[in-house]
């Protein structure tokens, strides 16, 4: 056995032994991890009820679903709660883009930070699961190698290991997109939406994706016919990824559920690099107590404003 | 198939149900349009939608269809068809689904109970079964309609009538009462369990909310009526209402071909009857 | 937005000699700018379709991309000044909101004169009119075409 | 081939392997490939069609085009997908007539498959098989150096007799080869079969099973999207101008809203209840109704759902 496979699964046991902790002595309701999947070198995110299907749970380099998208749906109130009706005690077990995800959907009342035990795992990177036939079972994602913070801040229960160091974020590759021409720019992106069938993956397993009712799902007025009308699913991908402006942590969940491969990145990417430049917040890292597009400065930038005045 | 609007309606206070009278527009549709009681047809608005739309007329109003219509502000269909006017066309195609099996009825007893909305198919029966030429087919008949209150009621006028009939029982309840209201209070299922109309030879008719369908068949039980003689119409999103686009599905059937009207002892146990 | 439910309400054509420019307009400067401009006859070219909205701040990124897909040649967003908003703040956020989607389509490759954003108050008649040349002039530069517009293309039959 | 109808074949597509395209003189066949991502339903059954216009005041059809189209080199599961497809749409209450004029004009030939073309594959399970002639004309095999090909319908015979110049008996070390092929690939894939599973299963009304098999999905719709049979759809109407035309769109089961009424009324508002529809009509109505498993073991779904849900396990939970 491989040195790094021994580290995996001291750490492995050491999530498994905090998270019976968690249940005997009754702290949580349910815990979300991981637990081996059906296909070889996988795992599927899981939702751990007892101290049983703790021991079910696993931790190793496939673990790449950011089990925060389940939160909202398991903070939502029901309509007409029951008596006695009470919001459950989750645990979650998170690398550093869960726990950066987390911390927004807190902030945007989506999650209930005292009900919350964040278990935070230490992350090497993740694999996303192999999909595309033409590709080799791959290796650490781009989010991965990108990240500029594999563990989770203001953890419940810190799990020791190794972590990755942190990447530079320097925006490499979406600053030389950007020196490409207008018209390459417009093929590349209108080339990568063509792939899209408009399956909703992008925004389902994206956790800031919590609208109970999507604009694109909208019939009064209808913003993007949901079929494969090219024009539509320009308007869907805009939209949707413009609505994570200054939220979006980078952490590729939707770019590992498309069925497509849709590089979504190389466009989210870009507006969490002008939130960083433009107002200086990079969601779940910095501090900001509200989003950034939902404040104001009185010296934000005016520059992008037209001036009929000005020669 | 274009049809014109003849005449509007308005069926309540609320000023959310309308109900739709349409002329055919070209003869041949006329001709080739026979529906029984029960069926329901896609109304569509062009460059709008289509929505499934249960038949208020009966089938022997002969020359007109009606439609009887509640806005929803989500629903786009059916806002739009509020907003026309009388004179303006609209499409229908059908008749859809299977019917009330009022020919086996023959000779039987029948007890129909609705509940506000979804009065329309039964609407339709009773023209049907009061008609001259129908009625003596029958034996007793039972109506028991509710509404949520008195301004939800539908088709007023001819309730009035039917109240005055001799060959028919009408029962007329409303869930809250008012001061203007002078009928009876309360909900349909406790109604039924007063009134209990003898399931002897008989079979009942009934259609209402899911909610008035779950409660309404354990007393329909009690008073003797077997599940294979409740007969009941059930209403789900549609799209081809051919039995292909699996929006209607309840179990293995589909609303829309097998449907809306089914026996209750075919739908009893599938989770999703939606009662 | 019902008139969102019917498309193409704009012209599709790309050799087209007049643009067509929506105009989100706040009702409490820009608007009141633009009946100013009106009302002491300063002369402005006529392609503008003028949307009133409550506040700047009211802009949807959507409405933007939507007149967009729906043939506009150009989008432009008018409000109050900083400082001067009906509603306080509603500009302050919108201006952060529109930095960033003015970025953002420009990164897609959505050229910069095609969406502009400005300032205009209800005293400013002289001011709107000089914006309304300006982006009309801006867009008839153009020399590349309309990137996006509802296409009767179906994509994606081919993987 | 190619020049009395449109050809579609594997051809080579960096990102996803093979994809279904134009053959032509100049692409290059790709017989050695997996499957292709997308379902070769899309060319019966398109995502996106415009069915009528609306102008003036009446409504026209779309008028129904059929290019004639040979489908050549599908696997054979989803050659089945297609028999089952027709069942659908061809079947004797409605016969839908934009189905029909594609399928007409097209003739399939399947490819036999060498080895699974990935460790979800399980159509030995579901009836199916590498070399599963159901919904093809005719079947193709790759034996290395030389293509064998079968008919199997009248239309596929004919296809092949026009093409006789290009063709030769096959020797019987040929034919016992393909023989081979097929055992072998039978060998790597799964022995359990699932064609009884309409009659056992067992826990289907109880909503608990649902709930945990449901806990992690996320409502998206890669897998029917991607399924070989999922036929679900929607019409959309749109105005253009003055007048309006209607689209038809493949629509999910797995959307919330995909049966939400305009009441607000959702039958099926939970994802346990929207992934109850949609094995269950796999394994149950589709059966009932069509006689048909309406699961071909593609592994399209288990490969590409987000959330790594297996269909396999689903059922086998069902039925337990």
């Amino acid at each position: 056995m491989q040195p790094k496979d021994y580290a995996m699964q001291t750490i492995e046991t050491k999530m498994r032994e905090a998270i019976k902790d968690l249940f005997i002595h009754g702290k949580v309701d349910v815990v979300i991890g991981f637990q081996k999947g059906s296909r070889p070198q996988s795992a599927r995110p899981f939702f751990a009820r007892s101290a049983d299907d703790a021991g079910k749970m696993i931790w190793n380099d496939h673990c790449s679903s950011n089990v925060a998208v389940f939160l909202p749906k398991l903070f939502e109130k029901p309509q007409r709660p029951k008596e006695g009706f009470k919001l459950p005690r989750v645990g979650v077990v998170t690398k550093g883009c869960d726990g950066r995800s987390i911390a927004g959907l807190v902030k945007e009342k989506q999650a209930l930070r005292e009900n919350l035990i964040i278990i935070g795992m230490p992350c090497g990177g993740m694999k996303p699961p192999s999909k595309h036939n033409g590709k080799k079972a791959a290796d650490v994602g781009r989010a991965c190698v990108e990240c500029v913070n594999s563990t989770t801040s203001g953890a419940d229960i810190v799990i020791s290991g190794e972590s990755k160091k942190p990447a530079k974020g320097d925006y490499a590759r979406i600053k030389k997109f950007e020196s490409l021409p207008a018209n390459k720019r417009w093929e590349r992106f209108v080339a990568e939406i063509s792939k899209c069938i408009r399956c909703n993956a992008c925004r389902q397993a994206c956790p800031n994706c919590y609208c109970k009712v999507c604009f694109a799902d909208q019939k009064k007025p209808s913003w993007a016919v949901p079929g494969a009308v090219l024009s539509d699913t320009i308007v869907f991908h805009i939209g949707r990824m413009f609505h994570q402006a200054g939220r979006c942590v980078e952490c590729d969940a939707c770019v590992n559920a498309c069925p497509m491969g849709i590089d979504l990145r190389l466009f989210t990417q870009k507006l969490a690099m002008d939130a960083k430049e433009l107002f200086g917040c990079v969601p779940g890292v910095t501090s900001e107590e509200v989003p950034p597009l939902q404040t104001f400065k009185q010296d934000d930038s005016e520059c992008f404003i037209t001036d009929p005045e000005e020669k | 198939m274009p049809m014109r609007i003849e005449q509007i309606r308005l069926e309540n206070d609320a000023k959310d149900l309308k109900t739709f009278r349409l002329s055919f527009c070209n003869k041949d549709d006329e001709n080739g349009f026979n529906y029984k009681c029960g069926q329901f047809a896609m109304v569509s608005v062009p460059g709008i939608g289509e929505s499934p739309i249960g038949i208020a007329s009966s089938p022997l109003d002969k020359g007109i269809l009606e439609f009887t219509v509640k806005r929803y502000p989500t629903g786009v269909v059916t806002t739009a068809l509020h907003d026309l006017s009388e004179g303006d066309t609209i499409g229908v195609r059908g008749p859809m689904g299977n019917s009330f099996p009022l020919e086996d009825l023959m000779g039987k007893n029948l007890v129909i109970v609705g509940g506000g909305f979804a009065f329309t198919t039964l609407r339709s029966t009773i023209r049907y079964l009061l008609s001259d030429s129908q009625r003596k087919n029958y034996g007793a008949v039972t109506v028991i309609y509710g509404a949520r209150s008195a301004g939800e009621l539908l088709y007023k006028n001819e309730l009035a009538q039917w109240q005055e009939r001799s060959d028919l029982t009408t029962i007329v309840t409303v869930d809250k009462g008012s001061d203007s209201w002078q009928g009876r209070v309360g909900l349909v299922p406790n109604v039924l369990k007063e009134s209990a109309p003898s399931a002897l030879d008989a079979y009942c008719i009934v259609c209402g909310p899911p909610i008035m369908l779950k409660f309404t068949m354990p007393p329909l039980l009690e008073l003797g009526f077997t599940p294979d003689k409740i007969l009941t119409s059930l209403e789900r999103k549609m799209t081809c209402g051919m039995g292909k686009c699996g929006r209607c599905n309840v179990g293995k059937y589909y609303v829309c071909k097998d449907g809306p009207v089914f026996s209750y002892d075919k739908i009893k146990d599938i989770p999703e009857n939606g009662f | 937005m019902a008139s969102l439910q019917g498309r193409r309400i704009l012209s599709k054509s790309n050799t087209l000699k007049e643009p067509t420019i929506v105009a989100f307009l706040c009702n409490w400067c820009s608007y009141a700018g633009a009946d100013l401009a009106g009302v002491s006859r300063l002369q402005y070219p006529a392609n503008v379709r003028v949307i009133r909205v409550p506040c700047s701040g009211r802009v949807d990124p959507l409405y933007i991309v939507k007149a967009l897909q729906e043939g506009a040649d150009g989008v432009l967003v008018s409000g109050c000044h900083p400082g001067d908003c009906h509603y306080i703040s509603g500009n302050l956020v919108a201006r952060r909101k529109f930095a960033m989607l003015k970025s953002f389509l420009e990164y897609l490759g959505i050229e910069p004169q095609r969406v502009q954003f400005s300032w205009v108050s209800a005293s400013e008649g002289g001011r709107f009119a000089a914006l309304i040349q300006k982006v009309v002039s801006d867009i008839k530069n153009l020399k590349t075409p309309k990137k996006f517009v509802a296409t009767e293309r179906l994509c994606n039959a081919d993987y | 081939m190619a020049k009395d109808a449109e050809a579609l074949g594997p051809i080579a597509d960096g990102e996803h392997g093979a994809v279904l395209g134009p053959l032509s003189d100049t692409t290059a066949l790709m017989l050695d490939y997996g499957n292709f991502k997308l379902p070769p339903k899309r060319r019966l059954f398109p995502q996106c069609e415009v069915i009528s216009t609306y102008a003036d005041g009446c409504v026209s059809e779309t008028k129904q085009r059929s290019v004639k189209t040979v489908l050549f080199g599908i696997r054979p599961c989803d050659a089945q997908a297609i028999a089952h497809l027709d069942k659908v749409f061809l079947g004797d209450d409605a016969i839908d007539p934009y189905y029909k004029s594609r399928r007409d004009a097209t003739l399939v030939i399947s490819l036999a498959c060498r080895r699974p073309a990935s460790t979800e594959c399980f159509c030995s399970s579901t009836g199916a098989g590498p070399a599963s002639k159901a919904g093809a004309d005719a079947m193709a095999w790759n034996l290395g150096t030389s293509l064998l090909f079968e008919s199997i319908t009248v239309k596929g015979e004919a296809f092949l007799k026009k093409h006789a110049a290009l063709l030769r008996e096959a020797t019987p070390e040929e034919l016992q080869a393909s023989k081979k092929q097929e055992s072998a690939t039978l060998k790597e894939l799964p022995t359990k079969s699932l064609a009884d599973v309409p009659k056992l299963l067992k826990n289907q009304n109880d909503p608990a099973i649902w709930e945990e098999v449901s806990s992690t999905c996320l409502s998206c719709g890669a897998c029917t999207y991607l399924c070989p049979t999922c036929h679900c759809f929607d019409f959309y109407d749109e105005k253009q101008g003055d007048g309006a035309r209607k689209l038809r769109l493949h629509d999910a089961c797995m959307f919330e809203s995909f049966a939400l009424e305009a009441s607000g009324h959702n039958p099926r508002a939970r994802a346990s209840q929207r992934m109850r529809q949609r094995v269950m009509h796999k394994f149950s109505y589709a059966p009932e109704n069509y006689n048909e498993l309406f699961c071909v073991g593609c592994g399209r779904c288990i490969i590409h759902c987000p959330s790594s849900i297996d269909i396999r396990e689903t059922v086998s939970k069902v039925i337990l």
